[in-house]
This record gives C-alpha cells, sequence and structure tokens, in this order.
C-alpha cells in the first residue's frame, strides 16, 4: 500500500514549529593559541542545555594525533559524531599510507567532512589546534559548515565574543603601540588561558565547572586540570 | 538599538572614575559619521553616555540638560550622581510601554569624592556597579574586556589606561561600532578628556 | 524539483565502500556524496528571520573588485568575515587560488565559495591549460543544481588564458557575466565610487594596484561588514603574483595624513 | 544576485519573483513526489522522570511506574527500569512505545552477542555506546526515539552512568535526572553525591532517592507514588519490587 497515500501532509511537510527540531544548544567555551613551536587548546567542560546544567564534566577537546586536539562547542551530539568520523577517518589514512596525518590534511578532511552536511549541518564551531609539518604552532578554526582558516588565537563558543577581543588585545598585542612584538611564551599563553577562562565564567552563566587545558609541542600532548567557579 | 551602532564603557577607579564611548553614527551597515557625541556632561563631576538609537540619545540629552538646569536652580546645589541616576530612571519609566531605545551609563563622583558608576537597561532598571558596567552593540566583548583588565584602586592615568584598552579591542570585535573614541576621566581635580586614535574600519 | 536533485543524492552504498575513495581516486564525485534533508527544515534553521534560538549564522558582508587594464588584471578583497554584528574573524582569506593562473574570490557564504571552488580546481587538472570562460563555466553548472537550496556565492573568477586575461562574475542564483570590472559584497557601491572615478585602461601596474587598494579602503571606511586588511593579487601572462596585504587601520592614517 | 548584506549568506525567502507574477521554489507536491518520509513524532504514552546516583558500591536507579496518557494515568505498572545483561540496567523517560521498541533492540543485541560466543559480554558503557549510536542515528533521520535513557551498570570495578536523549545527547555524571528531575531532583542528588561518590553508604544512597522520589510525587502532576528501585553493584543487578514512600500533606491544609 503507498504510503504516503494516507499520510497527513502536516506530518510530512517538515517540522512545524511545535514538532521535533533535531539541535540543541549545549554551550561551552573554547580557546586555541598558537605559539612558535607549540600550541594550546583550552576548554570548559560544562555541558548544559538551557538553563539546566547536564553535566559539570562532559570534555569537549579531544587528543586526534600527537600533533593535533580538536576542541568544539555547539551541539554536543553533533560534536561527538563528529570526532568520532574523523577519528575513524585517521585510521584508515594510517592504515593506507602507514603514517600519521598532518594537522593540514585534517583541516582540509574536516572542512570536507562539514560541507558534505552543508544542508543538515553539524550545528558545531570548531577549533583545530597543534604542530604542523614543519613543527610550528597552528591553530585552525572553522564555521558549522567548513569555512576554515589559520589564524594565531581564536575563541569559539558562547563565551566568544568575551574573549576573543581580550586574546587580541593580549596575545597579538592589537590597539598597542609597541615597537616590535615580543615572543609569546607558553607560560604567557597559558595565563591568558587561565584569565580568560576565570573572566567568561563570571559572565557566562553556560562555562564553568573545570578548564583543561591541553598542551601540543614537538614531543607531544600534555593535560592540565584546574576547577572553575560552579555558579 | 542596533540600528546606528554605539560601544560605551564606565569604570571605577581610585577615587576617580572614568566613563568612554565610540563616535560611530551609522544607518545599519553605512557609516554616516564618526563624531557623534554620545556622552554628555550632566555636572562638573558627573557624565551621562548614552548608547542606543541615535535619535533618541539627541532628544534625551537635551531633557536630562533641562531637568538637571532646573534642578540647581531649585536645590541651589549640583545634582548628586545618584540622585541623577534616579532621575534617568524615572524619566525612562515614564515611557515604559513605548520605551526611549537607550542604555544610559552614568559616571560620577559624588560631594565627598566617592566613584558612583551605573548603568540602566531601556526602561530605567538601575544597574549599580562597584567595577565597571557596558552597554551599547558591542558589550559582550565589552564584558569580556572589563572582566579581565580591570582591577580595584586603579590611579587616573591607569584608569585611562585600562579603559582605553577595554573600548578600542572590544569595538574592534563590532561591526557597528568603533570609528574613533572619547574617554573622559573624572579626578576630585578635573577632568582629563582625550580622544583615542581607533581603527576606522 | 525534487526528483532532480535527488538523482544526485548520496547512496548508503556508497558511503559503506568509502575506504576505496582515498586508494584509485576515480571518477569520486564530491556532489555525490551531499546528504540531502527536507531543504525548506534547514531555511528554517539558517534563516535570520526565524525565532529559533540555534540559528546557524553564516559569515557574510564583504568587499572584493577586480578589474582589466593594460597590465592585465587587478584583484582585490577586503578580509573581514561578520556573523550579525559581531566581526568572527578579520584575517578571512578572500582570494582563493584555484591555480597558478587562476583566481577565485569569497563574497557571501565564506564555505561555500571555498568548497565549490577549490573544486573547480580539482577539476581542472587535465591535461593543458583551462580557459577562465571555461572555468567559469564549470563552476556556474557545479552549483546550479543547487539553486534556491540556500547556497550564497558571489565570485569573481579570473586569469589569464590563450586569448588574454579575462574575468568572469558566477554566483549562487545561476548568473554568470563576462566583464571588464566588477565589485561584489555590501561593500561595493562603495568600491564602486572610487573605482569608476579613477579607472582608465592604460593605468600603469602600480597605479591600478593604488587604485584598487584606496577602493578596499574607501569600503571598508564606510561599511561596517568589511574591513582588516586589503589583499591585493596582479592578474598576469605567466598567471597570477601575489601583491601585498595592507592594513587598513594604518592606510587610513597614511590617507589623511596623521 | 541580492547584495543587500542583510539577505546575504541566507536562503532566498520570497514566495513570488519580485513582480510576483507567478509563484517561485514551491515544491511540487505531487503524488510522486519521492521526498523523504519523514514523520516527525510527538510523545503519545508517557513515562516521567529517571534518576540515578552513584555511592561506593555501585549506582542506583529509580523511576515510578506510571505511564501517562496525557493527563490520564493510565498504565500503574510499567517497569521503566530495565535490566539488560548482568550488570547494566536501562531507565527510560519519554514514550513507551519506543522504549518497548528499544528493548528488543538491546535483547536482540544481547543475543548475537550470546550466539557469537567469545567470552566477551556487553558491559554498561558498551550498552550506553550502541544505545548513544542508535539514538543519534535516528534523530538524524529526524525520525527520533522519543526518549530520554539512564544507563547504569557497574564494569571493571566501578559504577558506570551514562544519559542519552533523543537528540543523541549524551553525558556521563555522578548523578542524573531525566524530565522534571532534572529540575527538582537533581539539585538534591548533587549536593549528596558530588564529591562523595566513593564514601557514599547504601543506607544514604536509598535515603537520597527516596527523598527525591517524595518530591517528585509532591510536585510532579504526572507521577505516582509506586516506584521501583534498582541496584547494580559488583554482585549483579537488584530490582525492588514497586514500594511507595509515605507522604505528608499537612501542609497543605494551611493550619
Amino acid at each position: 500500500m503507498n504510503s504516503t497515500a494516507f499520510c497527513d501532509n502536516t506530518l510530512t511537510s517538515g517540522p512545524t514549529g511545535h514538532g521535533f527540531y533535531p539541535y540543541e544548544a549545549n554551550g561551552g567555551t573554547a580557546v586555541a593559541i598558537a605559539g612558535e613551536d607549540f600550541c594550546v587548546v583550552a576548554s570548559d567542560t560544562r555541558q548544559s542545555n538551557g538553563y539546566l546544567i547536564n553535566a559539570r564534566y562532559s570534555p569537549k577537546a579531544f587528543k586526534m594525533s600527537d600533533k593535533a586536539v580538536l576542541a568544539n562547542s555547539g551541539f554536543a551530539a553533533d560534536g561527538n559524531a563528529l570526532v568520532r568520523r574523523l577519528g575513524q577517518r585517521m585510521q584508515w589514512y594510517r592504515h593506507s599510507h602507514e603514517k600519521e596525518m598532518s594537522i593540514t590534511a585534517l583541516a582540509q578532511l574536516l572542512s570536507n567532512t562539514l560541507y558534505y552536511k552543508r544542508f543538515f549541518p553539524y550545528y558545531t564551531q570548531v577549533l583545530l589546534g597543534g604542530i604542523d609539518e614543519n613543527g610550528v604552532g597552528v591553530v585552525f578554526s572553522f564555521d558549522p559548515v567548513g569555512s576554515y582558516g589559520s589564524e594565531i588565537c581564536r575563541a569559539a563558543g558562547t563565551a566568544a565574543a568575551l574573549i576573543q577581543p581580550f586574546l587580541d588585545n593580549q596575545v597579538e598585542l592589537k590597539n598597542m603601540q609597541i615597537g616590535e612584538k615580543p615572543r609569546l611564551s607558553l607560560d604567557r599563553a597559558l595565563c591568558i588561558a587561565k584569565d580568560a577562562f576565570t573572566s567568561a565564567t563570571e559572565r557566562d552563566i553556560y562555562t564553568g565547572d573545570y578548564l583543561e587545558i591541553y598542551i601540543i609541542k614537538g614531543d607531544g600532548v600534555t593535560i592540565e586540570n584546574y576547577p572553575l567557579k560552579k555558579d | 538599538m542596533s540600528y546606528n551602532g554605539s560601544a560605551m564603557v564606565a569604570m571605577v577607579g581610585k577615587n576617580c572614575v572614568a566613563i568612554a564611548a565610540d563616535q560611530r553614527l551609522g544607518a545599519q551597515l553605512m557609516t554616516v559619521s564618526t563624531d557623534f557625541q554620545k556622552i554628555f556632561p550632566a555636572t562638573a563631576k558627573s557624565y551621562i553616555g548614552l548608547a542606543g538609537l541615535a535619535t533618541d540619545v539627541q532628544t534625551l540629552s537635551e531633557k536630562f540638560r533641562f531637568k538637571i538646569n532646573m534642578y540647581k536652580l531649585r536645590e541651589e546645589r549640583e545634582i548628586e550622581p545618584r540622585t541623577l541616576s534616579h532621575m534617568v530612571s524615572s524619566t525612562l519609566y515614564e515611557r515604559r510601554f513605548g520605551p526611549y531605545f537607550v542604555e544610559p551609563v552614568i559616571a560620577g563622583l559624588d560631594k565627598n569624592n566617592q566613584p558612583f558608576v551605573c548603568a540602566m537597561d531601556l526602561i530605567g532598571c538601575v544597574d549599580i556597579a562597584r567595577d565597571f558596567v557596558v552597554a551599547g552593540t558591542a558589550s559582550d566583548s565589552l564584558f569580556g574586556m572589563c572582566e579581565s583588565l580591570w582591577e580595584p584602586d586603579l590611579e587616573p592615568e591607569d584608569l585611562f589606561e585600562t579603559i582605553s584598552q577595554a573600548l578600542l579591542n572590544a569595538v574592534d570585535r563590532d561591526c557597528l561600532s568603533g570609528w574613533g573614541a572619547v574617554v573622559h576621566v573624572i579626578t576630585p581635580e578635573r577632568v582629563i578628556t582625550r580622544n583615542l586614535k581607533a581603527r576606522m574600519d | 524539483m525534487d526528483s532532480f536533485v535527488n538523482r544526485f543524492r548520496g547512496t548508503t552504498e556508497l558511503w559503506a565502500n568509502e575506504a576505496n575513495m582515498f586508494d584509485d581516486f576515480g571518477p569520486y564525485d564530491a556532489v555525490k556524496e551531499f546528504s540531502q534533508p527536507p531543504v525548506e527544515f534547514l531555511k528554517e534553521c539558517t534563516d535570520e528571520k526565524s525565532d529559533s534560538e540555534c540559528r546557524i549564522k553564516f559569515e557574510h558582508g564583504t568587499t572584493t573588485l577586480a578589474f582589466k587594464f593594460q597590465g592585465g588584471i587587478i584583484v582585490a578583497t577586503d578580509s573581514r568575515a561578520s556573523a550579525g554584528s559581531y566581526i568572527a574573524s578579520q584575517t578571512v582569506k578572500k582570494v582563493i587560488e584555484i591555480n597558478p593562473y587562476l583566481l577565485g574570490t569569497m563574497a557571501g557564504g565564506a564555505a561555500d565559495c571555498q568548497f565549490w571552488e577549490r573544486e573547480l580546481g580539482r577539476r581542472c587538472r587535465n591535461k593543458e591549460r583551462i580557459s577562465v570562460a571555461a572555468a567559469s563555466k564549470l563552476l556556474a553548472n557545479m552549483v546550479y543544481p543547487y539553486k534556491g537550496m540556500g547556497l550564497s556565492m558571489g565570485t569573481m573568477v579570473t586569469g589569464w588564458d590563450k586569448t588574454g586575461p579575462n574575468l568572469f562574475y558566477v554566483d549562487s542564483d545561476g548568473s554568470r557575466f563576462k566583464g571588464d570590472m566588477f565589485s561584489v559584497g555590501s561593500g561595493s557601491t562603495f568600491a564602486y565610487g572610487v573605482l569608476d572615478s579613477g579607472l582608465d585602461y592604460e593605468l600603469s601596474t602600480n597605479d591600478a594596484i593604488e587604485l584598487s587598494r584606496r577602493s578596499i579602503y574607501h569600503a571598508t571606511y564606510r561599511d561596517a561588514a568589511s574591513g582588516g586588511y586589503v589583499r591585493i593579487y596582479h592578474v598576469k601572462e605567466q598567471g597570477w603574483e601575489f601583491i601585498g596585504l595592507f592594513d587598513v587601520g594604518n592606510l587610513h592614517w597614511e590617507y589623511n595624513g596623521l | 544576485m541580492d547584495h543587500f548584506s542583510f539577505n546575504l549568506g541566507k536562503p532566498r525567502h520570497e514566495m513570488t519573483d519580485r513582480r510576483n507574477i507567478f509563484q517561485v521554489d514551491i515544491k511540487p507536491r505531487s503524488e510522486s513526489s519521492t521526498d523523504p518520509i519523514t514523520r516527525t513524532q510527538r510523545p503519545i504514552v508517557t513515562g516521567t522522570s529517571v534518576i540515578a546516583l552513584k555511592y561506593q558500591d555501585g549506582v542506583m536507579l529509580a523511576a515510578d511506574n506510571l505511564a501517562s496518557y496525557g493527563s490520564l494515568a493510565r498504565f500503574k505498572d510499567v517497569e521503566r527500569l530495565y535490566p539488560v545483561g548482568e550488570f547494566t540496567v536501562i531507565g527510560a523517560s519519554g514514550d513507551i512505545s519506543d522504549f518497548q521498541y528499544t528493548k528488543h533492540l538491546l535483547d536482540a543485541e544481547m543475543v548475537k552477542e550470546y550466539y557469537i560466543n567469545d567470552g566477551h559480554v556487553l558491559g554498561a558503557p558498551h550498552i550506553y555506546e550502541y544505545l548513544s549510536r542508535v539514538m543519534y542515528n535516528r534523530r538524524s533521520q529526524i525520525n527520533p526515539l522519543w526518549n530520554a535513557y539512564v544507563v547504569g551498570g557497574y564494569h571493571n570495578g566501578e559504577g558506570f552512568l551514562g544519559y542519552v536523549d533523543l537528540l543523541g545527547t549524551t553525558y556521563k555524571s555522578s548523578s542524573i535526572a531525566t524530565g522534571f528531575g532534572a529540575y527538582l531532583a537533581q539539585p538534591i542528588l548533587r549536593k549528596v553525591v558530588e564529591g562523595h561518590e566513593n564514601t557514599l553508604s547504601e543506607e544514604e544512597a536509598i535515603n537520597a532517592i527516596e527523598t527525591c522520589m517524595k518530591v517528585l510525587f509532591y510536585r510532579d502532576a504526572r507521577s505516582l507514588n509506586k516506584f521501583q528501585r534498582a541496584k547494580i553493584t559488583a554482585q549483579g543487578v537488584e530490582i525492588t519490587q514497586p514500594y511507595s514512600v509515605d507522604t505528608e500533606w499537612s501542609f497543605a491544609e494551611g493550619q
């Protein structure tokens, strides 16, 4: 029997206002800062839904390889699905080419993966931080449908608008009449990341609980964990 | 609120306050003028900043000037910042159901030179802060900057530096505000007014 | 309309044996990869007028220009991407180097331009150098099936082929025009003002570069959605040459002598 | 192309062309239209909150036995805690028909594993992963299983507690509550559990669970004072017979 014959048009005419809406905003913030030979990827671990805190520790950043860490913020389910698929593709890459995927290749793969769902997007802002082939720190930031570019520092997520100007000012030393700009050290980058998140926690209700910082250097990835205010 | 575009911040320092604003007047995405005044002197030691719809900014600045002068005639003394905030708040609440699209910011020193800053929403809900207040289309960026740069008991020169960096970097992340900036630092002795050299894009 | 689109729908089988896609890299067609949901649904999701709170804000607003002159073609763009009134980035690369002798510019959806112009580059890798007319037609034909589904791309394809320098404007609504001078984006009106007043086919290369820099600068000054720095390319017989990046912040004070 | 930047980046919206002579962009509503049949759903017979917490010996879940049909308390003996394998229990809220379908899915998966007979048995994390993939996949076909599940279990010597819902949203936490419970029970659970996962005794855990069920019974109009409690420890799964908590309504009389 032709199922479309009796189906009620309102049901299949796409979701109406009160119908099923496949997205949710789970909040959270991520920051990535690229130094000369290192990269810092920091993100809070709170997952929320409206005014509710789903979980205080639900990480948004994932180590993709010894040279690349991916952090996403937006709809957590899409974010996790994306990380799963990329991990799978990196494994296939390892099997086919017997070498680890470079971060630049991973960035292009991620851009295509996002764009293939151009008409049903992964609702997540992705930050990819790590070390490229010649050992230089690099940050790639993506929009939900795959447009990407490499940058020195980038904040993404609900408190992006709060943190980004702070990064511009303190990392890229914008609006400062300084002669030549001093080199960004790892400690300085860590301090900036911590200050950024303590400030963001104050003013953004979706940011808080714990701060997880990935430090990517030539010799591998280390993780540091710090508490944030739980309100 | 976001038709003309504006950015406004006020900060508390050690026995001093500062108020700063951008100078853009735009028609949505097109910049019309780059020297639009948004901060108006209320008394010798207190200023009112009005962020939001430019026509309401001008209408209210005249209305407040009238009310402040009438107050001075009646009371034969300058109006205190706290009183000023109540006056502004009630003026806005008069239009509760057809409001002025303006977010006022008030900064000043009272008669014994205690710093006072406050901000309001478009219908006059007063938020008195001990550290800083922000308003305008760049308020998110301003919150981020102020929260991280501000610290208590800043001397006037340091306060000037902090508020300038906060405003400049915040407007550089907002399309609708920027194009020049003016800063007033109010100290018990005098008011320092400076124009900042900002990006014009 | 939908039956037409469905022909391009990716089948689940294709998805399953995706692994071999790496090896022979045969007739792999990006278009078939697309997963196809009900398009009406996405309109609601990415359309700023709809009230759903987690709307996906596409980055847009820009100024790009390109013009022909005796020395070839000058291409200039700004570098700002804004989402709503928030400036998402001031360092966007809006000229896409399709290949050593073909350039594409980006206006409208950043992801759309990046993806489709990179796809164009992949398809222009056959035997000999493709003509600009053919390349721009290829691009127009690739995006045409998606007309009305929300793609937003306003691009200029330029290069130097057998017939000399060529400039085409292609957009996601299906239009494709050959021309000597175009400006695209929210700041295009301001750029046109300066460009029209100064444009002359016999301009020297340096004057042409200066004119393009000044046009973009004026657009960034007046248009809130444009800014950052001016990125300039010069298309010559041997292919394109990257001229440089000029921060608009400094340009303003240089032009106004402060 | 429409350059006015507010329309850039947006799908064209007008239903007619600029001179509104003919309708543009209307999907042909023909019988033979082969666009995907995506039957959006809404829940019909529903179960209310499920609450769960971790304590020193493992995890504990609780859910009442009511299945509501809108405002009608239709079925009063529905078991919303379902054991899967030896060391896992899933608690289901939301549409009961989808839950029943999921029960078959999980049973089939366990049977399949049994036949493989490779000595491996699906533990809580594996069942949780499988269920999460099913939920996310159904969501991506815009034909969701309209549920919120709590997967509780004991694996590798420690308690496991995970949440997954109709959107495929997943998270793990030491205390979880779905639906109304997220608003009423979670604060109580968090005060008791947060920081004391390994020192919380069974009595304290039971006390916390019963307090939450009492509060939910007071305030959730779709709840029933008849619930089950599941305990999963190293010894396995124990689900109580349905029982009630004594309630105190004097505050309502307003002396």
